[in-house]
Order: structure tokens, then sequence, then C-alpha cells
């Protein structure tokens, strides 16, 4: 008999689609069928199956060969290495669950070090804008249920967050919503004809790393201010039918991407995005969300915000917390050779950092803790793989508009394996262990 | 388990009518008993000290999805105000919002035991759960909020109380909820099409129900379930001029309803930070604005069945928060700082600006002197919990500071002469110039332990040091005979608790955190008859309006509520 | 007035923070004293001493004292923060949050500095000859106040959101300038006698901007009023006027709306 | 042939996902990622046809990927690699002290590397940083 698990929290991005169901074998080992996930959510859910999956911990030996250790081993040599460095970092923190996460804050405290998470690369010009200037905003079901003015900003969500549109944003028949797409107006702002763009009513194709410009004479235009006759390549009469629009909405909302986070200005494209939003409030009902990618990052950012006060870019190396993006940044560490050791969990700056940072992680001492091998592991001393998060453990991840839903257990992680909360214990205990001994 | 003898302190305890008497107090297996039934105690000696049951605190915003946007986003406040574990403590940071860690130990050397978070919207439970969960040493509990959400407006258009209280056990139990939360009634709602409801015959658009019908309906159903917290009000129109007269309309709501349950508990309406709801006049003008606090505070004295807590704003730079969505905004556009809104499908919203609360302006020092109107003017104490809305009205940590101007007219005199800017203008437009009486310890006692113990449906384990209660009990260096020249020594005493015991572990020793205690989390279980059209409705929303499933709606496990102290109810019989 | 003269005898491995390296903390102390004041590197706790060797002691008050550091601390955070009063002179380039949050005296920097110098000052003079680094004169994350009084001379060229949420103050830049520039700003004067980028005063609520050379693109909220002559940091101009950011917010004093003012030099 | 000037971005996209989550390490996610976007008209500016390797090269690095044709265009003057190893070969760190490498909108010189190999993702890793 097949069995259904239902209700089953996809562990991809931060769309946190909550109504998987995964088809498993009579035994319940094997997953054969993911349904109503995006391709990639699907993909992750049979990928933890494959069958050239590194179940065990390895240390790269002198020759850059890979030796076969201990969990017991890995979390000796990880404790070792956090203790022993007087600035490490511990990065990543958002593809994992909040209670691996707490664990992490626990051992960072303890060892002093640097901690950074996916936002660094990804929404942490939001976090800065958003402590700038705030950020009027609404769960998704908020937005499905009344938004009639849709704006896509620098984000493309056909590709990146594949079921948003229609879960939350464009199709939904909601409460005061009831003809879907027909009931709202899509716009999109990218530099790029996207798949995203080719679906909206409205498409500004604008000039690439002009969006606080164009962001800024959308609230000129807002207060009926003069124009100049271009802003960003987009004719000042576009920008006025634009502003109008959203004014004459009854609840408008921008979700942005990293089309604004990545672009020069950063913050500051962001900031702008939310001041328009503040605007619009004095006419009508705004909000705007960010469109957070790891499924977790959100729950990093809020598991530190409680223990320490900031989201992202800790520095607790002198025992107490402090905070800066520019100086306690993961990037700006590694470029200004700031560390002597690196940890990393639940991300791939290998893939995602510039070249330039990661060639600093290689020089280092250098954790990894991940299922998969990824271009990290390739270069750090260490490789733990540990159980898939979501799939096979469950725990806490926050959405991107910060509702947090349990992810779920669907099947058990290959024999011998441990989830990454597990060896971060193991790796708490030890650190203890070192400092109590020093 | 370690059994105490705390000897020779000067007790006060109202519910047993001890008033500074030196008596021991003894504590066996985490209980309250007679002293003489510890065998081989470990003595405290609290000679020249003030020995009272540990705080309880029945409003302040300590843990959730808008305290922790409200650190997050305001990394200012805690710029060189963070310091590292030290012993068995980790590290701290935070003024106005401090990170879990500092709150609980702000809590501890204040002598609190327990603490209630105002306001966890459901959909988020998850978040406020797991914030509880890493506030240690005390034992909290959450409201969730009801006065905006769709099946509560729903069923009360109809005036449905039996549906409504089904609802209501129902989302208890999903979220690990206390009791039931009211902000801005309908209000909020409004501010889903950036409107708001004013006045309390108002009618919320669409759902054509008025924020009357919405009080009146909760507190209803709160008697229908007897649970043991009161319905737990902030009114339409928070901090407007001239709002004292909606809260009064919204007092009377209550009117000739009678306490139904089995905990204890005499009121059915509790009006939280009562300051913010007493302004007369038409504008923050001081020639206009002027307090009401006597008047609303004489209507309460007059009734039997309201409760309030203060909110006495403490003149600081603070971060302010509520589910009172519209307020927010409308704050944004006075001071023009950072602001944050959440609007929670089918729910409620919050929203969070920094605030600072200026004693060179006339309008802080009137509100400041409003909230204190509002402690002085109660007839009975046990129905006036001092509160700060933490961190509306100013931060936690200065609930010592409030006692002291609660307790001094001469520190209220200093305040008047010295810090405000306008303290003449504030002594004619407000009644503190008329206002000598200085609050005893015993009272304090009732204000900030017996009465929110009371009223919370918690007096058979919190608020006294009757036999049989919690072993809860706050030693503070404070000597009640030779201490009262200086109204400074009453600030530091209750900031910085000699001892705390709780739940018969010592916490604070000689003034040191040395243990993080056995934190609970308090949530009422209520058990209605079986109701399919509730069931039905809500099945149906979850389909068709949510956007996370039913299933994954429910809070559960030991990850989020690893320690629970579930209060049982029963509506069936 | 007693002079302190710090010497570097070594290049930190990571970083040095050094806060204590001010006026005000030396002050009242010794030569050996200072040496063995504290300094971090990470999680370490090390001295001065450690890294620079001390000659001379300080005066009696912050204000009685002249701290000089002759050579290079480029990697050494924190020189001058949270400084009163008294004089600070680095012969040597800098790190980051020189002079950030001071309140009086005087700091000299023969050298280049790099972000976060001055950061919420509310008095005294920071001088930088040479380049400084991003966030001159802004504020701390998340603060709506930053540069609120006193002066920042930079000679050479300055980095990017220079003056973000300036509220008081001047701050001049002898050459170019990157991006950003007087974001947020609700007061005090920024003079740029070099080139801008863009995003030239963006969000401007009130202030005063100077820019001498270029700016690579307007931002859309400025509108042009007229040409004036004025008299600018000593030197005789032909400027035109701009006023915005019309998309922002601004108060009214009698019944006239007050906006950022840039000032283009011809 | 000549080398061409663009202006390069990089993001999502679907297969960037899917082949990501199927392992790093395989040429799936290679073939997704280890490619560059282009309008027709930079394909006749650069002289080569579609499905050509091409070399890129910025300030800060350079890097051999497949050009082909624009999926989500027109997008004139902007070339695109799809967020992975090969477009951070090329992005500018500059974070302007907030944390954010500046990840789009680099400069880059495209010219045709037709005897050139695009490397897998942990062979590019590999020879860039061991």
């Amino acid at each position: 008999m097949v069995k259904i698990v239902t209700d089953v929290v996809c562990p991809f991005c931060g769309t946190l689609c909550d109504d998987l169901e995964v088809a498993l074998s009579d035994d319940g080992k094997e997953i054969l069928e993911v349904y109503n996930a995006c391709a990639i959510g699907a993909t992750k859910f049979l990928h933890s199956q494959a069958s050239d999956r590194i179940t065990r911990p390895r240390k790269k030996q002198e020759d850059g060969s890979w030796k076969e250790v201990t969990y017991d081993e890995a979390a000796d040599y990880t404790a070792k290495m956090l203790v022993d460095a007087k600035k490490p970092l511990m990065y990543g923190w958002s593809s994992t669950s909040c209670s691996a996460q707490g664990v992490g804050a626990e051992i960072g405290e303890e060892v002093g070090a640097c901690m950074d998470n996916t936002a660094t690369v990804c929404h942490g010009s939001t976090l800065i804008a958003v402590q700038d200037v705030g950020v009027p905003s609404a769960t998704l079901g908020e937005i499905a249920n009344r938004a009639d003015r849709v704006v896509f900003w620098g984000c493309n969500p056909a590709h990146a967050h594949p079921r948003h549109m229609s879960r939350y944003s464009i199709f939904p028949r909601g409460f005061f919503t009831g003809k879907g797409s027909k009931s709202r107006k899509m716009f999109v702002v990218d530099p790029r004809n996207t798949d995203t763009a080719k679906m909206a009513d409205v498409h500004l194709q604008l000039e690439q790393g002009h969006d606080y410009e164009l962001l800024s004479a959308v609230r000129v235009a807002i207060r009926g201010e003069k124009l100049p006759d271009f802003v960003a390549g987009i004719p000042k009469e576009q920008i006025y039918e634009v502003a109008d629009s959203l004014k004459s909405g009854r609840f408008s909302v921008i979700f942005f991407g990293m089309g604004v986070t990545h672009s020069l200005g950063k913050n500051h494209n962001i900031d702008m995005a939310i001041m328009v939003t503040r605007d619009l409030n004095d006419y009508t009902k705004a909000a705007i969300v960010p469109m957070r990618g790891h499924y977790n990052v959100t729950g990093s950012g809020q598991v530190w915000g409680w223990q320490f006060g900031f989201p992202f870019c800790l520095d607790l190396t002198r025992g107490f917390a402090r905070y800066n993006p520019g100086d306690s940044s993961s990037n700006d560490l590694l470029i200004r050779d700031e560390l002597d050791a690196v940890f990393v969990l639940g991300s791939d700056p290998g893939a995602h950092f510039p070249v330039g940072s990661v060639r600093k992680i290689a020089k280092l001492p250098s954790v990894c803790i991940d299922p998969h091998i990824t271009p990290t592991s390739a270069v750090s001393k260490m490789h733990v793989p540990v159980a898939f998060v979501g799939v096979e453990v469950g725990g806490c991840a926050y959405r991107m508009d910060n509702v947090p839903i349990e992810t779920k257990k669907v099947v058990e992680p290959p024999e011998g394996m441990l989830t990454d909360e597990e060896f971060l214990q193991l790796v708490l205990t030890r650190v203890r262990e070192l400092k109590g001994a020093a | 388990m370690t059994d105490y003898l705390i000897k020779n302190g000067f007790v006060f305890d109202p519910v047993q009518g001890i008033n500074g008497d030196k008596v021991d107090v003894a504590i066996k297996d985490g209980k309250i008993v007679d002293a003489g039934d510890v065998t081989n105690p470990t003595v405290i000696d609290a000679t020249g000290m003030t020995v009272m049951a540990a705080g309880v605190d029945i409003h302040a915003h300590v843990a959730g999805p808008k305290v922790n946007m409200g650190r997050n986003f305001r990394p200012e406040d805690k710029l060189f105000n963070c310091t590292a574990g030290s012993g068995i403590k980790r590290m701290e940071g935070g003024f106005s919002v401090p990170t879990v860690l500092r709150t609980a130990y702000l809590y501890a050397r204040m002598g609190f035991g327990f603490s209630m978070e105002a306001a966890m919207p459901p959909l988020y439970a998850r978040h406020t759960h797991e914030e509880i969960r890493d506030t240690p040493i005390i034992d909290q509990g959450a409201l969730p909020v009801f006065g905006n959400n769709w099946f509560v407006l729903e069923y009360l258009k109809e005036d449905e109380i039996e549906n409504t209280a089904a609802y209501i056990a129902w989302l208890l139990n999903q979220t690990k909820g206390f009791g039931i939360k009211c902000v801005n009634p309908g209000g909020t709602e409004s501010w889903g099409w950036g409107l708001n409801c004013e006045k309390v015959d108002d009618v919320v658009p669409y759902f054509d129900v008025t924020p009357r019908q919405i009080v009146s309906g909760l507190i209803k159903a709160n008697e229908y379930l007897g649970l043991p917290h009161c319905t737990h009000i902030h009114g339409n129109s928070l901090g407007e001029p001239g709002n004292y007269g909606i809260t009064l309309d919204t007092l009377k709501i209550a009117e000739g309803i009678k306490p139904q349950n089995d905990f204890g508990r005499e009121v059915v309406l509790h009006n939280t930070h009562l300051q913010f709801h007493c302004y007369g006049g038409e504008s923050y003008a001081s020639k206009s604005f002027e307090s009401k606090s006597k008047e609303v505070v004489n209507y309460i004295n007059s009734v039997d069945n309201i409760s309030y807590d203060l909110g006495v704003v403490t003149l600081d730079e603070t971060t302010t928060m509520t589910a009172d969505g519209p307020f927010e905004h409308h704050l944004s556009h006075m001071n023009n700082l950072k602001w944050a809104n959440t609007d929670v499908e089918l729910e409620t919203g919050s929203g969070i600006v920094p605030f600072i609360y200026n004693p060179k302006t006339f309008i802080a020092g009137a509100q400041w002197a409003i909230g204190l109107e509002c402690g002085l003017f109660i007839k009975d104490p046990m129905r006036a919990y001092v509160t700060t809305d933490a961190p509306n009205a100013g931060p936690l940590c200065r609930y010592p500071r409030v006692y002291k101007w609660l307790m001094s007219a001469k520190a209220r005199d200093d305040v008047l002469d010295n810090t405000l800017k306008y303290g003449d203008r504030i002594r004619e437009r407000c009644y503190i110039g008329e206002l000598d009486r200085e609050i005893s310890l015993y009272e304090l006692a009732m204000m900030t332990r017996a009465g929110p113990a009371k009223t919370l449906g918690l007096s058979h384990m919190f608020g006294s040091l009757k036999p049989g209660l919690e072993g809860d009990v706050a030693v503070y260096p404070y000597n009640p005979e030779t201490d009262t020249d200086d109204p400074e020594k009453i600030e530091y005493a209750f900031g910085n608790a000699a001892y705390l015991i709780k739940g018969g572990k010592l916490i604070v020793k000689e003034g040191e955190i040395v243990d993080m205690g056995n934190k609970r989390t308090f949530w009422v279980n209520a058990k209605v008859n079986e109701n399919p059209m509730v069931e039905r409705d809500i099945a149906e929303k979850f389909r068709r309006y949510y956007t996370v499933t039913q299933n994954n709606y429910t809070v559960k496990g030991p990850h989020f509520v690893p320690n629970p102290y579930v209060i049982e109810v029963d509506s069936t019989k | 007035m007693a002079k302190v003269i710090l010497t570097p005898t070594q290049t930190p491995t990571l970083f040095l923070e050094a806060e204590n390296i001010t006026p005000d903390v030396l002050a009242g102390k010794n030569a050996a004293e200072i040496a063995a004041l504290h300094g971090f590197v990470g999680k370490t706790t090390v001295t001065l001493g450690d890294y620079f060797t001390v000659e001379g002691a300080g005066g009696q008050t912050a204000a009685d004292t002249t701290v000089v550091i002759n050579g290079d601390v480029s990697r050494v955070k924190y020189i001058g923060m949270k400084m009163s009063a008294g004089e600070l002179i680095v012969n040597g380039n800098a790190d980051m949050y020189v002079g950030g949050w001071m309140t009086g005296g005087k700091i000299t920097v023969n050298g280049d500095i790099d972000a976060f110098a001055g950061l919420g000052m509310t008095g005294g003079e920071l001088i930088v000859n040479g380049n400084a680094g991003n966030y001159l004169g802004a504020a701390y994350r998340g603060d709506w106040r930053g540069m609120q009084g006193g002066e920042i001379r930079v000679s050479g060229s300055a980095g990017s959101d220079v003056g973000t949420f300036m509220r008081g103050g001047t701050i001049v830049v002898g050459g170019n300038i990157d991006v950003h520039v007087g974001t947020h700003m609700e007061g005090g004067t920024i003079i740029v006698k070099g080139d801008a980028k863009t995003r030239v005063g963006g969000q401007m609520v009130k202030g005063t901007i100077y820019v001498y050379g270029d700016i690579d693109v307007m931002m859309p909220g400025f509108q042009y009023r007229n040409d004036v002559d004025l008299e600018v940091d000593g030197d005789n101009g032909h400027f035109a006027l701009y006023e915005g950011d019309m998309g922002e917010r601004h108060s009214k004093k009698k019944g006239v709306v007050i906006y950022g003012q840039l000032y283009m030099k011809y | 042939m000549a080398a061409i000037q663009i202006n390069l971005i990089s993001g999502r996209t679907i297969q960037q996902g899917v082949s990501m989550e199927s392992g790093k390490e395989k040429p799936a996610y290679r073939d997704a990622c280890g490619i560059l976007e282009l309008d027709d008209a930079e394909f006749k500016r650069l002289g080569c046809f579609k499905n050509t390797n091409v070399r890129v090269s910025s300030e800060f690095g350079t890097v051999v990927v497949k050009a082909i044709g624009a999926t989500q265009g027109p997008h004139p003057g902007l070339g695109w690699i799809p967020m992975g190893p090969w477009a951070n070969a090329l992005v500018d760190p500059n974070t302007y002290s907030t944390g954010m490498p500046t990840f789009k909108g680099t400069p880059v010189t495209v010219d045709a590397a037709e005897e050139e190999i695009v490397l897998d993702a942990i062979a590019l890793i590999t020879e860039e940083c061991l």
C-alpha cells in the first residue's frame, strides 16, 4: 500500500508551501512521488534519496583526497577549530530548523564567533532598510484576500518562487478578491522581459541599476510633483499612470527581490520602495513583502533577534553582541582578512559568494555541514553530511512573511546519519569540555 | 528539593492581611508551607528587608512577532548596552525591547515570577511560544487576540455567544493561549482597508458589526466558558485626545455582567493601559488637552466588575508596539520615525514605531501624570495594577521607578519641578497636583502581585504567601522602617531583589542570578460541547482563506511548549 | 598640554579594536598604565603595549591631553571613539570608526581612513588629510540621528553614504564622492568640492548640499529654482539652486514648505 | 569575431533550482548555470553563433560559459548568467560597507572561446581557489 503523507511543508524557498503530499513505499522508506510541489521542491525531496549520497563525515587529507571519519571525530575537529580561533565565522543557518539555529547560537556565544546567515547575500539590504525606515507589511493570506494591485519589483517568482503567484499573489480567489487574477492588476519592474513580466498588465523595463531613481520618481508622482521626461529610461507619463493606479487600488502590494537588493544602492533601493508603500498608505492600503530566498533564512533572523537582538551580521567575539553590516558581515570580514576559521551550515557560500571571498575560505581552517556535495564542501577541510531538514527531520521554519510553520519528517535519514541539530549538540558539548579544560 | 525559611523580613501579603509584620515564610517541595512544616531548611536572613510573594505582571509585550520586529528593526536600541554573560547568565541586550534573556533576568531582578504576554496573533503563536520557551526563569502565558478575528466578527454580528465560545475554546487549544485579548475592536480589521473604528458604535466595513457588539460578545463568551482570566480589553481610540468618553462607553458594556468562574476572579473586564484611554480635550496642545483619569477611575470605583492596569509613561525613548495597527500608523505621522506594520490574515494586525516621551514636551509630561493618577485615584488597589504596558509607555526595567513615583509625592514633585519643562502647566491640566496620596507597600503588593494574580484567575497559585501556593517569594533590600527618607531607595530596592525563590528554587541569591529555574508555559484548555457548525466554519475558512492548512496551524509538541501548565475548564455541564 | 606618543610595533594579524585610544581614557595615566590598557583582537584581550610603544603621559583631563600615533594603524578600529576633548593625531592610515560618536576635541589623520568615521558625531573636529571611506558622518544602523554637530574635513575623496541621516554639523570633502550623499538628510551641510556620482540628496528632508563638480544623474525629485552667488567655505562661486526631494515629507515654516537645498557650482 | 562589453546581471531560474537540488557536482548544474544569456543583437555584435562557449571577463575574474539566446528577453545591453559560481567568478565584491557584494551590474567583456570548456562547479571552484 502506498502511504500518503499530507500537509507536508516544502523546505526549498521562502514561500514555504505547506500543502504538499508525499507518496511513500509500503515500508515508508522510499519517497515515490511528491504532489503539489513545484519542480524544485519535488527534486529536493526526491534527491534526498540519491544512491550516491555521502552519509558519513569526511576529512580532507594533505593530498586533497577525502577520508571518512566518525561524527565524534568531526565534532571534535569542529569544536577545536572554533575554540582555538580568535575570530571564527559561523555562516549559513538558512536551510535548517529553528532548533538547530538555537543550538548554533549557543555555540556561537560559547566560542565568541561572528555569526551571519544567507541574508548577507540575499535580503540583508532589506534588513538594513527596515532598520532605517520600518516596513508596512502583511501576511501572504492578507494579500490573497484583499490585494488588487500587485507589483513585482526586481523579482521573478515564475522562476524563483514558482508557486507564489498561484498560492498568494495573483491567482487565488480570496475573500475580497473572488475573481482571482481578474481582481488584480499586475505590475512588473525588471530590466529583463522575464516570464513574470510576460504575465503582467504593465511591465516597466527600466535601465538596470536605476531602481532608486525610479522608485523616487514614483514617490514624486504620488505627491503630484513634477518629473523629468524620463527616469531610468521610463517616460514620465507611465510613471504617473503607475502611481495613480497604485493610489486608486483598495489594497496595493509590492513584492521585491534580488533585483533591488543586489543592485547599486542596495538597502537604499528597498528603503525607497518601503517609502513608496508608506506614502501609499496615506491614500489607500498598501503593504510590501520581501521575497525571501531560503526556506528558513527568516527564522534564523528571528532566532538571533530574540536571543541577541539582531537578525544577521552578529559579532559575538567580545562576549556581547555587536552588529554592523559592512564591518561584521561575512563578505567584508573575508575580504578584509578579519577571520581565522570558517564554519558553514545550511548554505553554500562556495557557490553564492563572490569568488574572492571563497578563496579566503579555502585558505582558512573550515568545516562545512551540508547534506550535499557543494563548492563549499569542496574547499572545506571537513565535510559533515547531515539529514535533510523538512524531509528526514522536522522543525520550525519561518515563511517570507515571518509566519512560522513546522516542517515535517517524511522518511528516516540513511542509517547512522545525524541531523544537523544532533551534530551541533555534539559540537556544543565538546566546546564546553574544551573550555572547561582551558 | 531544598526547603527554605525566610526569617526576620517585613512581610507584606494583603491576601492574608499581613502588613509589614515580621513573619517567617517557609517553602517546602516548591510550595509555601507553615513555618513549622520545614525541616532542616536553608535559612535566608531577611532582616531589614521587605518580603512579598513574587510579582505577577498582567500585561507586557515581551515575546512574539512584533516584539522581535521591535528588536530586529532597532539596532540602535542596543548600541552600547549589550552585556556579556557571566556565571550562568548568557549575553543580553536591548533597552526598550530587551532580548529574551535580558527580559528573564530583569524580571528576576525585579522579583517577578509570572508574566502575561499581552498580545499573541494566533497565526504567529508558534513564534510567541518559541520566545517564551527561550525566556528562562519566569512562568508565562500569552493572550491570543480576538477583537478583529473574522470568526468572532461573523458570530457576534448575530450575537452567537455559544459559537463564539466554541471558536475561542478551539483557538486557545490550537495556539496554547491563556485567555481573550481584544485590541481596538473592529478597528484593526478596518485597518485592512486603511480605515479605523473610533467609537463603540462605528461599523466595521463589510462585517457590519460594531465594537460594542464585539466587546459585549467577548465578555459573555468569556463568562460562558468560565475562563480563569476575564476579557482583556484595549479599547477604541487609544491615545486620542478626548477618548475618555469612548473609554467610559466601553467600560459600561460590562454593566450588570457577573463573573462566572471557578478561580475566584471577581471582574469581567480588564481595561489595559488605562492611561492611554483617559484623555480629555481636542488636541495635544496644552490649551486643550486635559486629564480625565478621575472621571474614568471614579466610574471604575463605582462598579465592582472592572479592573485595569496603569500603563505609566516613564519619559524614556522607547518602542511602541500594538495590535492596534491604525494607531501606530497615526503615530508614525506624528513623529515621522520608522514604522513597521503587519496585517495578519483573518485575525489581527500590528504596528511598531519608536517613540520618545520627551520630558521637555507638555504632552509627554501630561501622559506621565495621567498614568500615575490612574494609580492614585483607585479605591480598591486589588483592581489597579502597575504596568508600563512595556515597552509602549516605558521599558520593562522602569517598573521600580514607577513604584517610586506612586509611593512618594516628593519623587513626583521632583519630576514636576525639575524634569518636566511644563510641570506647572501639567499641574493645571491634570490632577497630579491635587494628589498627595502615597501608595503603601501593602497597597503595592496588591497592585503588583495579589491583584493581578486574582484577575488572571491564578490566585490559587500566585500573589500571596498563603500555605499551599507556589513557592514564589521575593526579598527586596528595602527597610520599611528606615528607608523611607529617600524615594530613590524604593527604585533601587525593587530593581535589585536580594532573593527570589521561584517554584521553590533559589533563582536570585544575594542579588545574583544563580539558577535558570523551571520555566512553565501556562495555557487554558477549555472544554465545550461539540459544535459541528463551528467545526465546519473553521474547515471552510482554512480551505478557502488561510495560507496554511488547518493541520499546520496547530501549535503542538515539545518543541514549542516543552513544559506546559494546563488549566482545564469545562463549560459542557 | 601633555602628550602621549604611540608608535606601532607590529601589525595585528587580524584587527585590533582599540577604543581606549582617546584623550579621555589616556588622561591621568602614565606610559606604563597606558601600555596596560586593554585592546581586543577577536575574542582575545591584549594590551596596547603589545602593539605600541608608549611615550609620555596623559594630562589631567582629556582637554589637557594630546595623543599622537606615529605609524600605520590601518588594522586598528575605533580610534578616538566617543572622544570628548583634547587632541588626537594619527600619522598614518587608520581603519573603521575613527571618531565614531565623538562629542568634542580634534582628531587629525594624516593618511586614509576606512568606513564609519564620525558616525553619530555630535561635536568636535575630524580632519582627514587623505581619503575617507563609506558612511562618513552617517548614523549607526537604524538610528535616525546621524552626524548632529561638529565638523568633518576630508582633503581627498570620500566613499558612499556620506552624511546619511545627517542632522547637523558640516562635512567638507575636497575630492570626489561616491554614491548616496546626504540620504535622509534633515539638517547640516555637506560640501563636495569634486564630482559626485548619483543619488545626491535622495530622500532629503532639510539641510544643504553643495557640489562643485558634476553629478552623473540628478535625483528626479529635485527641481531647479534659481541661480545664486555664494561664498562657500571661503570660495566664491556662481551656483544653481535645486530644491528637493519632492518625493519626501517636508515641514512648513510660516506657511512655507522647507525643502532640502542642493547647490551646483557652475 | 569581436569582444563586446556588456552589463552582467544574475538571478534564479527553475533549471538552476532543480539542478542545484539534484547535486551541484553534477553536469546538469553546469548546463543550467554555466551559461550566458544574450539578446540576438549581442550575438551579431559578438560575431558568433548561439550555443558557443565564450570567455567572460570582468575586473574581478574570468570564466568560460556557454552563450545561449536570451530565454527571458529581450534585455538590451544586458548579459545574464544564472546565480551560481560561474556568475560569481565575475561579480564586484564591493559591498559599499553594507555587507552585500554588488552582484548585479558588473561591466564585463565577452569574447568567443570555442575551444575552451565550461568547467563543472566543483572543478571551477577548485581551480579558482585551491
